[in-house]
């Protein structure tokens, strides 16, 4: 660039600086239709959580999968790929961002206190003790290893799990191991109502 | 960056059309909600805010299903319920409420701003809100009651069809996530033909007055409504035979040629009339007048 | 489901009836409206309300609650007074031909064998007639007075059209549409499927309900079909998976059987649970039970089961009552239980009698809450003036809220209504210190261990012996898991790829049998993501994997007749052809079977054939019949006045203290879900929140109007048991109906009422319901009890 | 100078009067400007007065309503000098003699001619229509309350009046223009007696009225 074209140059800023202070800068070009917001995020195949219907989901992430990225859904649209849904969602999985990202989640292992009327926030590791340490009070004073007739029956009736019916098969199987391992009878799931 | 495909744009005349370069291997595209397939299962409306990042408020119980109670600036897509008796039959009506993307969309004729709304060479009608100034114009104009402006930020919203997935070649969100196959998405001649067939289809399950709405008086929409009763679209909340209203034709078909004309001719009869007339002055006023009698009395004096 | 959704797309008449897919499976509906255009079918609905499944039916039906048994025994009456029965099916393949002991009777309400002072029967009447050799006895012609065929029309004769009309309240000309779509389907070329959910199993008669409707499809040979079969829409995402787990009080995974009191030695047990022939020529697939049984053994006790020790089988617990949750919260409320565990369930909204459990709950010493979502459950100790009145104070329970994982943030299977295995992937990390569910019972059992290996105790043998030997103990793999799920070879540690594998010795483990081939040698069969469907018939074999051995349809050895040709050409799902079954799908038979040398397709029935007559499975009878819910709004039953309900049912101490009778409370009520919600979570969730934002009752016009209840008013609806306030939706959807001499008024009330959440405040409708329930399952009867309901100012 | 140049000059328009004036043509070339860019849309820029188009459409109905309150006012204060009189029709009929200056064949007419009361009444009229429509069309603080089809209607009037007014507006500053010393008039207040009995003679009657009061 030579001396010249730059003071072409900064003749043109300075005029069009005094055009657009007048507001007389022409208009932008047109704005084209919003981003669309998925390119480059990472997608993730999934099903829904709610009915038994079992429809698949792409769920988005932000973050390119690298390491130093955390990464949050924040959009999940049905698999088109799905051969039940084909790509559909009723209105309650068209919202299923809103269940994982829920002002609602529990963040912390909170305690409450007999009589006392507020959370306390706890550490896993003292949930487990206490948890643990009720767990194996009323076990050791409660478990019936025999019964009437002298069979053994090794049942724990003083403590019940009410099971979820959303957790995947592998939690189930987590859970039936150390419930029955414990000797609990009193289980259910919610399968029923 | 420019779409180059845009056929209509708000606020400009012919002299001046917009960048549509790109229109050649574009085909119309339609949105076809069939109301006798819908069930109202609200996963369009649903589907629509979480696509477009809506969060309209939480309301309360109105004596309804529907919900929130009208569309919004937060609220784009909203399911209707109405309970209809036809032949001493129950039918729980819905409809599908969103932007009708009309050929000849009432919004743009009105729109106040050049380019706040265009119409893409596809047929959707699409609010570019960084050009809005929020008017209102278009609130008003609409046969259909779709646009609102927000009290937050005063600019119109309304369904865009989901431009932004057009773009990159997807359909929009509520047609993707509908459950029963009411909402379809194709282009306007695919959704006219399979329209034509499901109405014939329907006629033969005993639905005499099946029908599509598609209304003329917009020019035909973007979004076609197969009704189980084409002749009472009231029943669907639907306007029977929706119009660019006469107030917004009036304004922008004769009042404003009439009033440019008549300031125009108000200012060249100024400008005739200075010419012609030339200067009305009150001679006394001008300095270096002589009233006559001081100048008989000068030209007496200089006769001496 | 023994078919899957696509394959509705098949039928040729769908029935919705005692559930409601439009709202509930909003997706697998679809496929309703799919066979409507593409196969001409008809979509019949019955339900008391018209809902959203009945805005696109062909016909709509009303029906009071609670009186689908007389609805279905009605239609088996018209079915076979008017000869429309597909004969050349009942014959083969169901027990209609068999003949049954002489001593069985039904008489007034009753069958045989009935002890009033127990409230049960003694079911020894209750089978078949048997011969020397165990087998038994038939009588192909169906002239015998004592086949089951004569003894089911004698059954169902009194169940003509006015009868039924008269108890269940449907018009009888909406009742002969229903009966003549249904009727359609009995020739070889038309199938009709029901679709049910809790609709039918919410009843203190639920799984005679389904009964009545799986012998219809017996009587129509519907069952093995494309487009038929029987058809549970199950609830949750994994309620398929959890019972297949066997999270139930007398299960183990497999719908293998925890052990009772009665079974003291393992061999007792398989004895007791190994079923013989009735027939001869019977697959009898349960015969392979003790390979299943050890199997699990193995997986669950690993290198401590051992045939010294029975496999461990002493180390597992034994039941001598069924302790399913409502039984356990009435030992809650009476004192009896120290802690609880609750697990992803917002049990204080969702189990009935909403009052009594918050006074179970506060008797507990702790409770333990596994959530993602704060829910009323971890906080019922709260007082919340009108919506949760306690006194906090008094309340003496330790309570713990752990937070939980949600189906994003972790990866695993679940298994859909149609039994599709299918594996997710994760794909963010919870929030705060959220754990998965396996991570926090490993947790628990670590430091369980650790206690116990410090100080002994009691019967420590089981929590140091059970199988947790994974690479990160303290947060098992959901690969480690699913693979111990699938089974695998104990020496080699190879992975099985059929349940025919598993042997009954302890060389194999396996913790689910049926799941064998979801993850075998060759990987992941459940992550397969190939959505061809060759057949066009929406069989997808190459998607996920369908429990067991990848099979879409169950029994679709019926599909073909006695010898192995497709009842219809079109509907061709497998046939025998070359010495071998083989077609689209996986062939729900031995494969080399012979028609000739067997015929009998219900392979896991000891008979080989569909049940008309149930024998000794369920408490009330061979047979279904009318009983009114315990709560009925005409207080008795037009068939036997004597019997009003079920006989059968469970009675806990001071429950007949908490049930209304129809000159108190007046008026019929149902509870439900609608689409925009799911139980108690999506009032969680905002964009739900939006699109349904308060719960309401809804009632028809005339009662409002007798009432001066407006749209949109205040009401207070109360049953025995409680009262809550809620909005009145006022419409043409409920309608009153005619029901023995009277008019009966049903109100509906979505179940998804929240006082702590992103919804408006609201009272749970189960404050309202009867924890009375089915006598087999324990499942409460929340779609029928009685209420009043009056204008309530707010 | 000769003492005739020396002219007798009297007070036509009072200091608030002229305050008002002036400042209903600031505040309203800013409304006409900025109406004027949502009317014509290629003449957005116009607009720009107000910064952004944004700008614009927020400023536009409060600088109206700066515009039309005062206005309201002037024409409140300026009513007795615009009722109608029996010598106006007759100024009227010679309106051709009035527009080609044949000064002898004009009727004399008053403090204002009855072609000023013509603009008075339209100013009334039209500052009338354009607050009421302003406000029915006003987004997004009234209109809400309102039909969409009452708001068009609104919109249209608005429209309608406000090219009346700006057609009056322009005649108004024609004959200003025209008739030299009216400008000066509006601005100091003052004009020449010679100017008052050239275009107003029967003001010079008025105003020795006034002075005698």
């Amino acid at each position: 660039m030579n001396r010249r074209q730059f003071f072409k140059l900064c003749a043109a800023g300075a005029a069009t600086s005094a055009i657009s202070a007048l507001g007389l800068m022409s208009e932008k070009a047109y704005a084209a239709v919003r981003e669309f917001k998925l390119i480059g995020a990472k997608e993730t195949r999934n099903n829904c959580p709610y009915c038994s219907v079992g429809c698949g989901l792409l769920m988005y992430s932000q973050g390119s999968g690298g390491k130093n990225s955390e990464h949050a859904i924040f959009h999940i649209e049905g698999d088109a790929d799905h051969p039940v849904n084909r790509g559909a969602l009723c209105s309650k999985g068209a919202g299923l961002v809103d269940y994982v990202n829920s002002p609602h989640r529990l963040q912390y292992p909170e305690y409450r206190a007999p009589g006392s009327n507020k959370w306390e926030r706890i550490s896993w590791h003292d949930a487990f003790k206490r948890i643990a340490r009720l767990m194996k009070d009323d076990r050791d004073a409660n478990l019936i290893e025999k019964n009437a007739d002298g069979v053994t029956v090794n049942r724990w009736l003083t403590t019940g799990m009410m099971t979820s019916s959303g957790m995947a098969n592998e939690s189930g199987l987590a859970t039936q191991k150390f419930a029955r391992a414990l000797g609990l009878v009193a289980i259910d799931t919610i399968a029923r109502n | 960056m420019a779409t180059q495909d845009i056929i209509q744009r708000s606020g400009t005349s012919q002299a001046t059309p917009p960048a549509q370069a790109r229109v050649g291997g574009v085909k119309q595209i339609a949105k076809l909600f069939d109301a006798t397939k819908c069930n109202g299962c609200k996963a369009c409306q649903v589907a629509c805010s979480e696509w477009n990042d809506l969060r309209e408020e939480v309301g309360s119980f109105q004596g309804t299903y529907q919900n929130p109670a009208s569309l919004s600036p937060e609220c784009w897509t909203l399911m209707k319920y109405n309970e209809i008796e036809d032949q001493g039959k129950l039918r729980w009506q819905f409809t599908h409420s969103a932007c009708m993307h009309c050929a000849d969309p009432a919004c743009l004729k009105a729109c106040s701003t050049s380019g706040a709304i265009v119409q893409h060479a596809n047929g959707t009608v699409d609010f570019d809100s960084d050009k809005c100034i929020g008017c209102g114009y278009c609130a008003s104009a609409c046969p259909f009651d779709i646009p609102k402006i927000s009290a937050v930020d005063n600019k119109a919203y309304k369904c865009t069809m989901c431009s932004d997935r057009l773009a990159v070649g997807l359909e929009p969100s509520c047609v993707k996530s509908c459950t029963t196959g009411a909402l379809r998405f194709g282009t306007r001649e695919d959704m006219l033909f399979s329209a034509e067939k499901r109405v014939n289809e329907l006629k033969e399950r005993g639905f005499a007055k099946a029908g599509l709405y598609n209304p003329e008086g917009v020019g035909g929409t973007g979004m076609l409504m197969i009704l189980h009763d084409v002749t009472q679209p009231e029943t669907y909340e639907m306007p029977k035979d929706p119009q660019i209203p006469l107030s917004v034709t009036l304004w922008q078909d004769w009042v404003k040629p009439l009033g440019t004309v008549g300031l125009l001719a108000t200012a060249a009869v100024a400008c005739l009339h200075k010419i012609t007339v030339g200067r009305n002055i009150v001679e006394e006023d001008q300095p270096g007048y002589q009233p006559p009698e001081d100048k008989a009395q000068a030209e007496e004096e200089a006769k001496k | 489901m023994t078919n899957h959704w696509i394959d509705i797309k098949n039928s040729n008449v769908v029935i919705i009836m005692g559930g409601n897919a439009a709202e509930a499976h909003p997706v697998g509906f679809g496929w309703v409206t799919e066979a409507m255009q593409h196969n001409n079918a008809k979509l019949i609905v019955v339900d008391p309300r018209f809902n959203r499944s009945a805005s696109l039916a062909d016909h709509y039906a009303p029906i009071r609650s609670g009186t689908d048994i007389a609805f279905l025994l009605g239609v088996i009456r018209y079915l076979i007074s008017t000869n429309q029965v597909n004969f050349d099916y009942v014959k083969a393949y169901t027990n209609a031909s068999y003949l049954v002991r002489d001593d069985f009777d039904f008489h007034d309400g009753l069958f045989s064998g009935f002890d009033e002072a127990k409230g049960e029967y003694n079911k020894e009447s209750w089978f078949y007639q048997l011969d020397e050799d165990g087998y038994a006895k038939v009588d192909e012609t169906l002239e015998h007075p004592r086949c089951v065929w004569n003894l089911l029309k004698q059954h169902v004769e009194r169940y003509d059209f006015a009868t039924v009309t008269n108890i269940t309240g449907t018009p009888i000309a909406d009742y002969q549409v229903v009966c003549d779509a249904i009727a359609s389907t009995h020739t070889k070329d038309r199938v009709a499927t029901f679709m049910y959910a809790l609709g039918w199993t919410h009843h203190s008669k639920g799984a005679q309900n389904i009964r009545s409707m799986a012998m219809i499809q017996l009587l129509l040979g519907n069952i093995g079909q494309l487009g038929g079969g029987v058809n549970a829409l199950r609830g949750h995402a994994n309620v398929q998976g959890s019972t297949d787990m066997g999270l139930l009080a007398q299960s183990l995974p497999g719908y293998l059987k925890l052990p009772n009191d009665k079974e003291p030695t393992l061999a007792a047990h398989l004895a007791a649970n190994t079923p013989k022939p009735l027939r001869p020529g019977q697959t009898n697939y349960w015969q392979n039970y003790p390979k299943f049984y050890v199997s699990l053994l193995k997986a669950f006790w690993g290198e401590h089961a051992t045939p010294e020790n029975e496999f461990g089988y002493q180390w597992l617990p034994k039941w001598d009552q069924m302790y399913d949750f409502g039984k356990h919260l009435d030992m809650m409320y009476r004192g009896k239980v120290n802690g609880c565990i609750v697990q992803g369930v917002n049990a204080i909204n969702s189990m009935p009698n909403r009052n009594k459990n918050i006074k179970a709950l506060s008797n507990l010493k702790y409770l333990v809450v596994l959530d993602n979502l704060s829910s009323e459950t971890a906080t019922f100790w709260q007082n919340e003036p009108g919506f949760n009145e306690v006194d906090t104070a008094s309340i003496q329970t330790e309570v713990f809220r752990l937070p939980a994982t949600v189906f994003a943030e972790e990866e695993g299977s679940i298994v859909n209504s149609g039994r599709w295995m299918q594996w997710h992937y994760k794909g963010a990390n919870p929030p705060g210190e959220a754990m998965s569910d396996s991570e926090i019972v490993s947790g628990l059992l670590l430091e369980l261990r650790r206690l116990y290996r410090e100080e002994g105790g009691k019967l420590p043998e089981p929590i140091e012996a059970i199988n947790w030997n994974y690479t990160d103990p303290h947060n098992p793999s959901s690969i480690e898991l699913t693979k111990e799920l699938n089974g695998y070879d104990v020496a080699t540690k190879r992975q099985i790829s059929s349940f025919a594998e598993l042997k009954a010795d302890g060389s194999t483990a396996s913790a689910c049998w049926i799941y064998a081939g979801s993850w075998t040698e060759a990987g992941n069969q459940m992550a397969r993501r190939d959505n061809h469907d060759p057949s066009g018939k929406g069989i997808t074999p190459g998607w996920a994997f369908a429990w067991p051995l990848n099979r879409r349809v169950l029994y679709n050895r019926a599909s073909c007749d006695v010898n192995g040709k497709p009842w219809d050409e079109h509907r061709k799902i497998v046939e025998w052809k070359d010495g071998k079954w083989e077609g689209i799908d996986v062939p729900d038979f031995n494969a080399k079977l012979n028609p000739q040398e067997s015929a009998h397709p219900f392979i896991m029935q000891a008979e080989g054939v569909g049940r008309f007559f149930a024998l000794k499975l369920l408490k009330e009878g061979p047979f279904p019949e009318h009983y009114e819910p315990v709560e009925s709004p005409i207080g008795t039953n037009p068939l036997h006045p004597n019997v009003v309900h079920s006989p059968v049912l469970r009675w806990f101490e001071g429950v007949k203290d908490t049930i209304g009778t129809k000159e108190e409370y007046p008026y019929a009520c149902t509870t439900y879900s609608l689409t925009e919600h799911f139980n108690f979570w999506t009032t969680h969730c905002r964009l739900a929140a939006i699109a349904m934002p308060e719960t309401f009752v809804e009632m028809n016009e005339q009662l409002a109007a007798e009432k001066g209840i407006k749209n949109g008013d205040w009401v207070k609806v109360s049953s025995k048991r409680g009262h809550i306030l809620t909005k009145a939706l006022v419409t043409k959807r409920m309608r009153p109906l005619q029901v023995n001499g009277q008019t009966v008024h049903t109100l509906g009330i979505p179940r998804h009422g929240s006082h702590n959440a992103l919804t408006r405040k609201a009272y749970s409708c189960n404050v309202l319901t009867t924890e009375m329930g089915d006598a087999n399952t324990g499942v409460p009867e929340y779609k029928a009890f009685l209420v009043n309901v009056e204008k309530a100012e707010v | 100078m000769s003492k005739h140049n020396k002219q007798e000059m009297l007070v036509r328009h009072k200091l608030f009067d002229r305050i008002c004036h002036w400042f209903i043509v600031a505040v309203g070339l800013v409304t006409f400007l900025t109406g004027f860019s949502f009317f014509y849309p290629s003449f957005q820029w116009l607009g720009a007065i107000a910064g952004t188009p944004q700008l614009a459409k927020f400023i536009h109905p409060i600088a109206g309503l700066m515009m039309c309150l005062p206005l309201m006012l002037m024409l409140v204060r300026y009513y007795h000098h615009n009722k109608w009189e029996k010598h106006d029709l007759a100024w009227m009929l010679a309106i051709k003699d009035v527009m080609f200056e044949n000064e002898e064949k004009i009727p004399p007419i008053g403090h204002y001619n009855p072609g000023q009361k013509v603009l008075f009444r339209a100013f009334v009229l039209t500052s009338i229509t354009l607050t009421v429509t302003g406000f029915i069309m006003w987004q997004p603080y009234f209109a809400p309350y309102f039909s969409a089809t009452v708001v068009g209607w609104a919109i249209v009037l608005h429209a309608i009046s406000a090219l009346i007014m700006l057609m009056f507006v322009m005649v108004h500053f024609w004959m200003a223009t025209w008739v030299e010393g009216s400008i000066t008039g509006m601005l100091y207040g003052k004009v020449s007696k010679a100017w008052c009995r050239k275009h107003h003679p029967l003001m010079l009657d008025e105003h020795s009225d006034v002075e005698k009061h």
